[in-house]
């Protein structure tokens, strides 16, 4: 039976059903989790999607994360259960103080959706071991409040303890040091701009390409689950 | 050196999405007896000369032309006190 | 904030009674937009004098924006011209057009305006377009699966776009993309004459199972009429206040907004919550409330069923307490819907929307009695016979003519027009037009939207048409492409709007699918000018009869009349939306030229035409003579032959040619790829006609050398010509013997102009 | 019935492009003399009850919890006149 990754819609999630496409493709068993219901009903990992839920119309995340399941969330994320925020689930999970620092307006005032060349920099947490450190590799984005920003002393951390997980090469929106994404010093938590879960299919992934460079997030987590439960 | 204030909010007949949302999520969290919530924006303005009756004319062009969509918002503006 | 009681409002609201004991009372519908004419014929239609409540649905429901009053004779022809097909499952008529594509799936899409709203308002008028033709996809039953937005600007640089084209854009990509819906494609153009009449105009695609199609109708007596979503403020009714100040002459109500505010999260979880309702088979019949909201929604549904309906008005759920009757029944407040459900379904249904937070009420009842009453408060304030408002509005024969000036138009032609003829002339010419606005590098624009959410799009910006995977099984998707050309439609409307059909018919075959079924929407002056009527009676007539032609029916569109200031009207431009199927997406053909040695062929017959071009328009400021020739026949050859093409993958690149000619297709296709080609232009053609001209009926192939042979078999036998021009090679666009651009040059002159207007 | 208004502004060492983009275009409409311009949020929340100390007390802990994120903004709580 394969591990089981649970996917929240909360209202006004977009692409809950873009990250359970991208787990069953990944070989692990996609559950998706209602924002009402705080029974995780026993999945190994969750993924916070991307959206605009309740409208990110306070802060981006700000009311989802007092929605019953974050409880839940965060009382596992807190015991190690492996957690992938992409985009709003990012700003969820700093909302949430899961992961420091917060997610502003984008440099340019714009809404942006583009492929973005990013570099991996920490294969040491269970969302990205199945990537070389150093790697390059081509995640969309699609964010009008994507800059990551925090105080100098968090950010000299976030560096020292190796959290900065993957970096843009073209920063698109001001993100302090072009970080793109961050892991919690355990390793399990993890918020990503980038939409790892939009390249993972050669048909729809970014073009030119490459086009499923999304992918090892999904199966890194795989890998790590089966391993535990081996 | 003085501070100007530019309040923004949406003109009270224009729906307010945000305010909405806010008001909506209280009672979840524990608040109660929140009748209405609106939301709008807060401006401090910074500049090197003093408020005089002058410069705030001036702060209210900038805020009828750039600060505030006067079609659906309303504005006000005052000097910090 | 508490109703007023009904002791105070019942005496203050004008009853039917009243009414009916104060035939002589004064009422102010002209302010209402209601002809003297009209006025008589609602006092015999009841037999006594309207209440201000039934002027005000009167007003509404007879305007020209929901009775069609003017263009009704003339969209006909898309009915009676009709294509038999056994493809189209819903016609005109109701909210949108469905067509079968295939399995078990049906397919509904349409296209609408919101061109004032989004002048006076950029931002939320766009945004509440998309809103609008969402629900009305929603409305059929269907997921909505993606959006399109055909734009038309004033000049680049004329202040006033950089006040409209920032919000219209920011709008369009602030709702969309909060609804989670991808952008797949679109139109950025600009002309003088949309100066002031900016056109938005959104198209919504949604998809279903057959058996799943809704219709707005209001059936079976005792069932229940559900009013659900956002509450009614006094959005969008400046012309009620008439009536509530005639009837509270004391004190009038509070001021109400003329700008709608759209509000893209309660929409997402009405159309989620709407979903599961349809999937539960909880309604009997359902409709949006757009133009003419309550108004519209209840007489559609009563008029379309049984045949009555009784609503207590005052249930309606208000934003605003301050609102009257006459009010509530014209506000157009966005993201509300109303539904009809049987009593033993209604628990369940107020369940799912408990579930959503979504808020919903029981206002009404279906009823027998072939009359559609309201009351408010008790006093009986409506009571009429819902078929009058629906569908017995007036109908004008409004009278056009040939404008005086035409012929002088189509006798200047661009002949007479300075032409490059050194190979440095044409290359700047080149540069020109792909800087040129309308020819440039949109991605400015296009990041702004999400097209990529769901994770279907196969194909978005800057490919021929959008495709979208339907089946992650059998890989069935459809294709959309939305064209029109408003410079040629008013050199000759009736060939205009044949090619607008024809090129978006192009767009969607250049990607390899099969072309199906039409939307449209009608983008005019004012239809009392009997010159604007004429492109109008023209530009429809040449679309029925190309639409006939081509096979393709019109399932559903919209007319947007009086986009003119003073006596200076747009450019009559009919935006065309073609919908095709295909079988097989990864079969897609893209417009990139990928292949270091692929062999470039032209398809189609190259003659000297420039009326209307981009090079005339761009180059000169010349409008005048005659647009491309149309050959539908030509055009069905074309289509044919580049869907064997993609589907038997003997070719790796198509590319349909329109503004800007052979040569600016070619640049689209090179960047695009980021590959150069070397042109060699067939002899007996004048290198300026052959690289600029804008003939219908064209494309370019790119394709491996093993293909080449297979394909201009295929071609020569079914009687397309067909001519070798070129290889796919190098870093630069090359015409031999004219000149050579590198291909960093052409991409600075193509995506530089967006952000140096607008950046 | 009483009205509270919460300011949320960004901590001053937190960047602000929105401020930031108001200024830098503040020069091209003509407006000089402007040094610096904070861009934030003004909630107005109506209260069924009084404004007594009690219900300050339950707004600065809404601020606290919701209408701001105290990692990166400040707010301010009074009764408007
Ligand atoms: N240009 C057109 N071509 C074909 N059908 C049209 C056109 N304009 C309007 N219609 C049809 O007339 C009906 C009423 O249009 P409309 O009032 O815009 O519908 P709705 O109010 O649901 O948007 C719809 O079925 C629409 O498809
Ligand atoms: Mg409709």
């Amino acid at each position: 039976m394969a591990p089981a990754i649970g996917v929240v819609t909360f209202p006004g999630s977009q692409d809950d059903q873009d990250a359970l496409r991208a787990v069953r493709l990944s070989g692990a068993s996609a559950v998706p989790l209602w924002h009402r219901d705080p029974d995780l009903h026993g999945v190994d990992a969750v993924v916070l999607p991307g959206g605009f839920s309740y409208g990110d119309y306070l802060r981006a995340g700000a009311i989802a994360r007092f929605s019953p399941v974050m409880e839940s969330v965060i009382a596992g994320a807190r015991d190690g259960l492996p957690v992938l925020g992409i985009c709003n689930g990012f700003q969820v999970l700093c909302e949430s103080h899961l992961l420091p620092g917060a997610l502003i307006r984008n440099g340019g005032m714009l809404f942006v959706n583009r492929d973005e060349r990013l570099r991996v920099e920490s294969a040491s947490t269970v969302w990205t071991a199945d990537y070389a450190p150093g790697q390059e590799i081509v995640i969309p984005i699609k964010n009008g409040e994507g800059r990551y920003t925090a105080d100098e002393r968090t950010l000299d951390a976030l560096e020292a303890e190796g959290r900065v997980i993957a970096r843009y090469l073209d920063n698109p929106n001001g993100s302090a040091r072009d970080i793109a994404g961050i892991a919690n010093a355990e390793g399990n938590v993890v918020g990503l701009m980038p939409h790892p879960e939009h390249a993972v299919e050669e048909l729809t992934g970014p073009y030119p390409g490459p086009a499923t460079d999304g992918l090892p997030f999904f199966t890194s987590i795989l890998k790590h689950l089966v391993s535990v439960s081996a | 050196m003085a501070r100007v204030v530019v309040d923004v909010m949406l003109k009270p007949e224009i729906l307010d999405p945000q305010g909405q949302a806010v008001q909506r999520a209280l009672p979840r969290l524990g608040f109660d007896g929140v009748v209405d919530v609106r939301q709008g924006k807060r401006f401090e303005v910074e500049l090197d000369g003093p408020a005089d009756e002058a410069a705030l004319a001036r702060v209210r062009e900038m805020a009828e032309k750039l600060l505030a969509n006067t079609v659906i918002e309303e504005f006000d503006v005052r000097v910090e006190a | 904030m508490s109703d007023p009681s009904p002791a105070t409002v019942a005496h203050t609201v004008d009853s039917v009674e009243n009414a009916a004991a104060t035939p002589d009372v004064e009422q102010p519908y002209e302010a209402l937009g209601v002809k003297p004419d009209e006025y008589a014929r609602i006092r015999d239609l009841l037999g006594r004098r309207p209440t201000s409540s039934e002027l005000a649905m009167y007003s509404v429901m007879w305007s020209e924006h929901c009775s069609y009053k003017s263009s009704k004779i003339h969209l006909k022809q898309f009915g009676e011209k009709a294509p038999d097909v056994d493809f189209l499952l819903v016609g005109p008529g109701e909210n949108a057009g469905v067509v079968d594509v295939g399995g078990d799936l049906a397919v509904t899409f349409k296209i609408e305006s919101h061109n004032h709203p989004s002048y006076v308002e950029p931002y939320q008028g766009a945004a509440t377009g998309v809103g609008g033709i969402v629900r009305d996809i929603l409305t059929m039953g269907a997921r909505p699966i993606a959006v399109m937005d055909p734009l038309r600007f004033g000049p680049a640089d004329a202040p006033d776009t950089h006040r409209v084209l920032p919000g219209v854009v920011r709008g369009i990509g602030g709702y969309g993309n909060s609804l989670g819906l991808p952008n797949i494609g679109g139109e950025v153009v600009f002309d003088a004459c949309y100066a002031g009449n900016p056109l938005v105009n959104a198209l919504a695609v949604g998809v279903m199972r057959k058996s799943e199609i809704k219709l707005a109708q209001a059936h079976g007596p005792g069932n229940k009429v559900v009013l659900f979503g956002a509450r009614t403020g006094g959005d969008g009714i400046g012309g009620a206040s008439v009536l509530a100040s005639a009837t509270f002459d004391e004190d009038k109500p509070a001021k109400r907004p003329s700008v709608q505010v759209g509000d893209p999260f309660m929409e997402k979880v009405l159309i989620e919550c709407c979903l599961e309702i349809f999937a539960e088979d909880l309604v009997v019949g359902i409709q949006d409330l757009g133009a003419a909201g309550l108004s519209c929604a209840t007489t559609e549904l009563a008029a379309a069923g049984t045949g009555g309906m009784d609503v207590q008005l005052d249930l309606a759920p208000l934003r605003d307490a301050t609102l009257v009757p006459e009010e509530i029944l014209m506000s157009e407040s966005q993201e509300r819907m109303m539904a009809v459900v049987t009593p033993a379904n209604v628990a369940r249904f107020f369940e799912l929307c408990e579930k959503w937070d979504v808020t919903a009420t029981v206002i009404g009842t279906v009823t027998e009695t072939g009359r559609l009453r309201m009351t408010w408060h008790g006093a009986t304030i409506v009571d009429v016979d819902p078929k009058t408002l629906a569908h017995q509005g007036p109908v004008y024969e409004r009278p056009y003519h040939r404008p005086s000036w035409q012929d002088a138009l189509q006798a200047a032609t661009p002949d007479t027009l300075s032409r490059p003829k050194t190979g440095d002339e044409l290359r700047e010419t080149v540069l020109k037009l792909a800087a040129g606005p309308n020819l440039a590098d949109k991605s400015w624009v296009v990041q702004q939207y999400d097209h990529r959410v769901r994770g279907n799009t196969v194909l978005a910006h800057g490919e021929d048409s959008g495709m979208l995977r339907l089946d992650e099984s059998t890989g069935l998707g459809v294709a959309l492409a939305t064209d029109g050309n408003g410079r040629y439609t008013k050199l000759d409307p009736y060939s205009g709007a044949q090619l607008a059909l024809a090129e978006a018919y192009r767009n969607v075959a250049a990607t390899g699918a099969r072309p199906l079924a039409v939307t449209d929407c009608l983008n005019f002056g004012s239809p009392e000018d009997p010159a604007v009527m004429w492109q109008f009676a023209e530009a429809t007539r040449g679309l029925a009869d190309a639409c006939q032609i081509l096979g393709t029916p019109v399932t559903g569109g919209n007319v947007s009349f009086y986009n003119q200031t003073g006596e200076a009207a747009i450019h009559p431009t009919p935006i065309v939306g073609v919908l095709g199927v295909i079988d097989d997406v990864t079969r897609r053909t893209r417009s990139a030229f990928t292949g270091e040695g692929d062999i470039l062929l032209l398809l189609g017959d190259t003659r000297d035409e420039f009326g209307g071009s981009e090079w005339a328009h761009q180059v000169h400021g010349h409008l005048g003579g005659l647009p491309p020739k149309v050959d539908l026949e030509r055009e069905r050859l074309l289509a044919e032959v580049l869907i064997a093409g993609s589907r038997d993958g003997m070719l790796s690149a198509a590319h349909d040619l329109s503004d800007g000619g052979l040569i600016q297709a070619v640049v689209e296709s090179a960047l695009r790829g980021d590959m150069g080609v070397r042109i060699v232009l067939p002899g007996d053609l004048d290198p300026f006609v052959a690289l600029f001209s804008e003939s219908a009926g064209r494309a370019v192939v790119a394709l491996p050398r093993s293909e080449e042979l297979r394909f201009t078999d295929m071609c020569r036998f079914r009687g397309l010509p067909v001519a070798r021009i070129g290889v796919v090679d190098g870093g630069a666009v090359e015409v031999q013997g004219q000149f050579s651009i590198p291909l960093g040059e052409l991409r600075e002159a193509h995506t530089g102009t967006f952000p140096a207007l607008f950046g």
